[in-house]
């Protein structure tokens, strides 16, 4: 039984197609990259699995149980987290209690008490380094802290799976490498099944992604491991126009 | 960044004041800027107080100087000042145990708005030592600030509650000085019955507000006393913007007599639709509003024949000697001296309405009171209070003992008859004939004006 | 434990401080009254606007249905005796609640503006319907002086009025600075933080957004009708619709919550005894033109402090030792 | 039938209500739109406007549709104004510290009003004749204000659709920062927009007073901001062409539901309708959460 299971989702706005069609199977602690550029309806395809949007037509299964009508809060207790990508932190808390929040209200594993969950959230904070900020308010982290803070808050919410919204966008190589070893590291210790999606194709990705989908225009056009994907002419021709090789 | 700690300072500062202000007892140190300046009591401090040596007497109230009454406050002190005019200049002040002394009128304004009564009428008891209270507008803020009068044991005088209701709660302090709400309609029906017994459908058109609706409540069982037959009863609600829909459905039932009103917009608006949709009608009596001079320079011609009742009007008969004729005893200024002392602290252009009177009628039965009683003791005041009867400019008072609820005196109906208020009714009273059956809208586009 | 104590340390010494410069003369004690009518209304709406960041202009509509139920009791229920006001406090705040739930799970649907002026249409057509099938008397309202003297005797009514009415107020006011305490530490407060900072985000995470906004917009409106059960119907002794529907309460409420600071817990303390404070002294000391005073003063202090005045001394304090005592 | 006649004279003196109502409004929501400030002070601007058309009409016997050019000079030299004194300093502050400003801008007016003219209720008589519908009489003062209403709004639409100002305002109100990028002077455009929304207002404070030309006194704005927030909501907050319509609907609902809640006993019809017209809105709200006319989101 796969973790989440996409069946025929549709999404239109107005007269735009957003997502037409997407079926999509994820297994439990797979990691998964979804590809496409600006306006192929990745965005609307997070935001159907985590809730935000309703599917017009189709159905969403996570583990073992149909989510299609479930409200967002209720999809992330039963372990759907997600980041944004621009990052939305609540600006005016701090740190600490940003990444609280996840612990507190972000699993079905009874009540935690406030104690409880800061304590969760110092472990997460310290997990992404963000432990000398974590009095900070949010609002005057770096771009590149900000998007930390929207992994541990997500981590704190002990998710099942992770969709990460371009995760390492504007970061310099370095960065980069540092967030993707960290969602490696988290990955294999608690777990989480992980979908990163990406607007360009960043080598550190695609070698940390088992298998992708490329999207264009609304609809899925490929699907499979990685490498053979990349390999295929008409990924290169759609998505990469007249070039050729992915990432150089 | 200095600035803003700067102002945080002030505040704080300000507000430590607040607490150091509240308590100082300072009577003289508030330099009142009120429209007329040379009335507003400037105290003296007074010394220790030693028990019977009484240097001023103080009457003390609020006034709607803001809000939705700013109007009806406005008039109210230059009325009251008026009266102390008269009461310190001429009569010499009021008698205290044998010696004369100042009656010191002390007010705030209270917005027009309830919560504020209650912390301004203790202030005006404890630190301006109030002997005598003046009520407030309204019957809202009348009961809002009766349980202060009352656990203070002071007198507690209404000029503008007008509710019967006031008088119903049981309190031990309360007096009236105006005619209650239920009679405002009555002289307009008395004057209709004695002129034109065929005129019999009447129309009931007002505010549904507690004010208007114990008017109107009044003036349909009075009514039905007299046989008119009531043919419409409607209420709009506060502010209307647009009376058509009432004033066509009335139209339709084809009244002879209008009474109507609530308060001055809306007084105005009704006779300004009524013109333009021409519901004609033989006589219109509309309340409050009419009787302000502003209603007519705003309406012009189309105010002409449009009748009101009025707590007093220019013009009133009460004098001197009417009082000699009625077997009671006179007090206060007479018209004219009202009029000028009114002038003066008004303005010459100023016209004073019945608000400005029954303010003044407030002042001087207090005074009487006080003069008669030679205490300001509360408990002898309402002794006093129940027993006097007399009658200054204002007309006659005389109060039902039980409840405060005033039962002497008249409320008077007046038209406008040529860009004058004529009191037509009641006879005694009239400066001038009711023009009857007003003039048509129609009529009165041609400049037909509702004089003979 | 000392989450909850510290803070409140300044909410008490300003608490006591007002009600001893209120019992020190009886002079005082009204002065005190008024201000702390407008400290409360600040506490209870910003438990709503201050946590959630909605705005609700129809807030005036709870402490109108707050007044009503205390009136209801007396004039239905005066065989009771000393009880009813227990009854009354009781009514006041099921149907300020009850009110609340109806709007909430109706309005709260809305965003921003829209719910804001929406409730301006409850508020509204409350009172209309009221006026309108002459429900509750109508537009001519409920007087109970008389149902109270007849109950308690005239002294007890008197003191009732002048003195019990406002320590109800004062104690409503307190029980609402200790409660926001114990909200901004708890989940409830974690979720409304959420909520008013990113409410989407906020669901995603797992907060019921819907049931936390209830929840506040529930409680804000309970202690908005215990306000107007008591500063109005008990010391004012009267209800009219006309008065107790009248928006400009809530203008006056948001006034006293942004001068303070919103979402702050000395916030509407401090904006409550600035405003309320202001009015009065003005008053008496310029009869008649206070307003024209105090206004501009209100736009100058919000032109210096966007954030409310306690918002800047939070701001100042934040990394001292005096963090932990105000928030 | 007079029942029908009835109901059709005041359906026609709604339409004439309503096409004030939405000008009073339209104002607002241009505030509202470009700024995101709510404009508690409505009222007292409108009173203004009224008084404008008072005072030149008993004073130098203007008539009053020449007072409305008058009274959008005094609103927009107003706007420019307080946008500079007050409101350049709140943009990014709270979005409610703006409320609080304007609430204090408007009891000020308020008191200037009442200290410069005292607190009578003031009114002019302007009778050019009405015209007969056999059904019911209209003058022509009211059919002026309902024209003049429908042409500035037309007016107004044509300067937003086709012209650079038009179009730069749009620009922001759709994004901010895309606006900026572009060089569009953000601040600019604000103080524009929010002198543009008081002219709007001042100007239709004199088309009130073709409609009622009585009663006017300082305090007279309140009820009109109250249903002005309203109906601005009903158009869709933003959009000073949805306020237009929300007028009318407001209009028509207020006068139109008059003559069928009559029929019922013991009630207060009048008092009703407004009940009528509040509950209306938020049954379309619960329709169309953004109002008749707004867009998705805010």
């Amino acid at each position: 039984m796969p973790l989440l299971e996409l069946d025929g989702v549709s999404k239109r706005f107005g007269g735009l197609i957003a997502v037409n069609d997407v079926s999509l199977k994820i297994e439990k602690g797979e990691s998964f990259g979804i590809v496409g550029p600006n306006g192929s309806g990745k965005t609307t395809l997070f935001n159907l699995i985590s809730g935000i949007y309703r599917p017009d037509s189709g159905r969403i299964f996570f583990d073992g149980q149909e989510i299609t009508e479930l409200p967002p809060y209720r999809r992330a207790q039963l372990g759907i987290g997600r980041s944004f990508q621009i990052p939305r932190p609540f600006k005016g808390a701090t740190v600490r209690e940003n990444v609280a929040v996840g612990a507190l209200f972000g699993t079905l594993s009874g009540k935690i008490d406030v104690d409880s969950a800061l304590e969760i959230a110092d472990h997460y904070i310290e997990v992404v380094g963000l432990h000398e900020k974590r009095n900070d308010e949010a609002e005057r982290l770096t771009a590149v802290e900000k998007k930390l803070l929207e992994l541990a808050r997500a981590l704190a919410m002990k998710p099942k799976l992770l969709l990460l919204d371009e995760v390492v966008a504007g970061m310099n190589p370095k960065d980069v490498d540092r967030v993707v070893d960290l969602i490696k590291r988290v990955k294999e210790e608690e777990e989480i099944a992980v979908v990163a999606m990406v607007e360009h194709v960043i080598p550190a990705v695609m070698k940390f992604a088992e298998r992708i989908m490329v999207m264009h225009e609304g609809r899925k056009m490929v699907e499979g491991p990685t490498l053979e994907v990349l390999m295929m002419d008409e990924v290169a021709m759609v998505y990469f126009g007249e070039s050729k090789l992915p990432g150089e | 960044m200095k600035g803003k700690i700067l102002l945080l300072v002030v505040i704080a500062v300000v507000l430590g004041l607040a607490i150091a202000g509240c308590a100082e007892k300072k009577p003289s140190e508030t330099p009142t800027p009120t429209p007329a300046k040379k009335e507003t009591p400037v105290s003296t401090p007074t010394p220790a107080p030693t028990q019977p040596q009484v240097e001023k007497v103080v009457v003390g109230g609020t006034l709607s100087l803001s809000g939705k009454f700013a109007n009806e406050g406005k008039l109210s002190l230059w009325g009251i000042q008026a009266a102390l005019k008269w009461i310190n200049d001429v009569h010499g002040g009021v008698n205290v145990g044998g010696k004369k002394v100042k009656l010191e009128f002390k007010y705030y304004d209270d917005e027009s708005k309830k919560e504020t009564v209650q912390s301004f009428y203790e202030r005006l008891v404890t630190v301006d030592k109030a002997d005598v209270l003046l009520a407030p507008y309204s019957s809202g803020l009348t009961l809002a600030a009766a349980p202060i009068a009352e656990k203070y044991g002071k007198l507690y005088v209404s000029h503008g509650g007008a509710s019967d209701r006031i008088f119903e709660q049981g309190y031990e302090y309360v007096v009236q000085v105006l005619s209650p709400a239920s009679k405002y309609q009555s002289g307009a029906l008395d004057l209709i019955k004695s002129i034109d017994p065929s005129a019999k459908r009447v129309a009931l058109i007002y505010e549904d507000n507690e004010f208007a609706k114990s008017v109107f409540r009044g003036a349909k069982e009075h009514a039905e006393e007299l046989g008119f037959e009531v043919v419409f009863d409607k209420t709009y609600p506060k502010n209307p913007t647009d009376l058509t829909p009432l004033l066509s459905e009335m139209k339709a039932a084809n009244p002879d007599i209008v009474l109507g009103g609530g308060h001055f917009a809306d007084g105005q608006l009704l006779v300004t639709q009524m013109a333009d949709l021409k519901v004609n009608a033989k006589f219109i009596s509309i309340i409050v509003a009419p009787a302000l001079p502003k209603f007519y320079e705003a309406l012009g011609t189309r105010a002409e024949g449009i009748a009101g009742p009025g707590q007093w009007e220019i013009g009133v008969k009460y004098s001197p000697e009417a009082a000699k004729q009625a077997g009671l005893e006179y007090y206060g200024p007479t018209q004219e001296e009202f009029l000028k002392y009114f002038h003066e602290v008004a303005g010459e252009d100023v016209q004073p309405d019945y608000h400005a009177a029954e303010a003044a009628g407030a002042i001087l039965a207090i005074a009487k009171a006080i003069d008669t009683a030679g205490t300001t003791d509360s408990k002898a005041l309402r002794d006093t209070f129940s027993k006097l009867e007399f009658m200054t400019f204002f007309g006659n008072f005389k109060i039902d003992p039980q409840t405060g609820k005033q039962v002497g005196h008249e409320m008077v109906l007046f038209q406008w008859q040529g860009g004058k208020k004529v009191i037509i009714w009641p006879p005694e009273a009239a400066t001038g004939e009711p023009y009857y059956p007003i003039p048509t809208w129609e009529e009165k586009e041609q400049g037909k004006l509702a004089t003979k | 434990m000392r989450r909850y104590v510290r803070p409140m340390i300044p909410v008490i010494i300003l608490y006591l401080t007002l009600l001893l410069v209120g019992l020190s003369s009886e002079s005082r004690w009204q002065p005190v009254a008024f201000i702390m009518f407008y400290i409360a209304l600040g506490q209870a709406l910003n438990m709503f606007l201050g946590m959630t960041g909605y705005v609700d202009f129809g807030y005036v509509a709870f402490l109108a249905l707050g007044s009503y139920g205390m009136a209801l009791a007396f004039s239905s229920f005066s065989s009771l005796g000393l009880w009813v006001i227990l009854l009354g406090f009781v009514l006041a705040i099921i149907m300020s609640s009850l009110l609340s739930l109806a709007v909430g799970a109706i309005a709260l649907r809305l965003r921003g503006a829209y719910f804001a002026i929406a409730t301006i249409g409850v508020n509204e057509g409350f009172r209309y319907l009221v006026e309108g099938v002459r429900l509750w008397g109508g537009s001519e309202g409920i007087i109970i002086s008389s149902t109270m003297k007849d109950i308690f005797g005239s002294d007890l009514s008197n003191y009732i009025s002048t003195f019990v009415a406002d320590i109800m107020v004062f104690v409503i006011g307190f029980i609402a600075a200790f409660l926001t305490v114990y909200i901004i530490n708890s989940r409830i407060g974690y979720a409304l933080m959420a909520v008013r900072e990113d409410e989407d985000a906020a669901r995603v995470m797992g907060v019921f957004a819907t049931k936390y906004k209830i929840m506040a917009f529930a409680m804000s409106a309970i202690f908005a009708g215990l306000i107007g059960a008591s500063a109005w119907t008990l010391k004012l002794t009267y209800v009219f619709p006309e008065d107790v529907f009248n928006i400009t309460y809530t203008v006056e409420a948001i006034a006293i919550v942004m001068l303070g600071g919103a979402g702050t817990l000395t916030g509407p303390i401090m904006g409550g005894l600035i405003y309320g404070f202001l009015r009065y002294y003005l008053s008496t000391v310029l009869p008649g033109f206070q307003l024209l005073v105090v206004a501009p003063l209100l736009v100058l202090i919000v032109t210096i402090f966007p954030e409310g005045v306690m918002g800047y001394v939070k701001r100042k304090v934040r990394n001292t030792r005096f963090e932990k005592y105000i928030i | 039938m007079p029942f029908l006649e009835q109901l059709a004279g005041n359906l026609i003196y709604g339409a004439i209500l309503g096409a004030v109502y939405g000008l009073a409004t339209m104002g607002l929501s241009q505030i509202f739109g470009v700024l995101k400030i709510v404009n508690v002070g409505h009222g007292a601007f409108i009173m203004l406007g009224a008084f404008t058309a008072y005072w030149m009409f008993t004073l130098y016997s203007i008539n009053p549709m020449l007072s409305i050019p008058i009274a959008l000079v005094i609103g927009l030299s107003m706007g420019l104004a307080v946008f500079y004194t007050v409101i350049r300093r709140l943009i990014g502050a709270p979005e409610l510290s703006s409320l609080l400003a304007t609430f204090g801008i408007g009891i000020f007016l308020e008191e200037l009003a009442k200290f410069f003219w005292g607190p009578d209720h003031r009114g002019y008589t302007w009778n050019i004749g009405s015209v007969n519908l056999s059904i019911t009489l209209i003058p022509y003062s009211k059919l002026l204000a309902f024209g003049m209403s429908i042409i500035i709004a037309l007016i107004l639409y044509s300067i937003f659709q086709k012209t650079r100002i038009g179009t730069a305002i749009r620009a922001v109100v759709e994004d901010r920062e895309g606006a900026m990028v572009c060089g569009v002077n953000v601040t600019r455009i604000y103080a524009l927009s929010f002198a543009i929304g008081i002219g709007l207002t001042v100007m239709s404070g004199v088309l009130v007073t073709l409609f009622v030309p009585v009663g006017i006194n300082p305090y007279m704005g309140g009820e009109y901001t109250l249903k002005a927030f309203v109906i601005a909501v009903l158009g869709g907050l933003s959009s000073p062409w949805g306020a237009f319509v929300g007028g009318f609907i407001f209009g028509l609902l207020e006068n139109g539901s008059y003559t069928i809640l009559s029929l019922f006993p013991n009630v207060e019809p009048f008092s009703l309708t407004r009940f009528v017209a509040f509950s209306v809105l938020l049954i379309i709200l619960l329709v169309k959460p953004t109002g008749l006319m707004g867009g998705e989101g805010e």
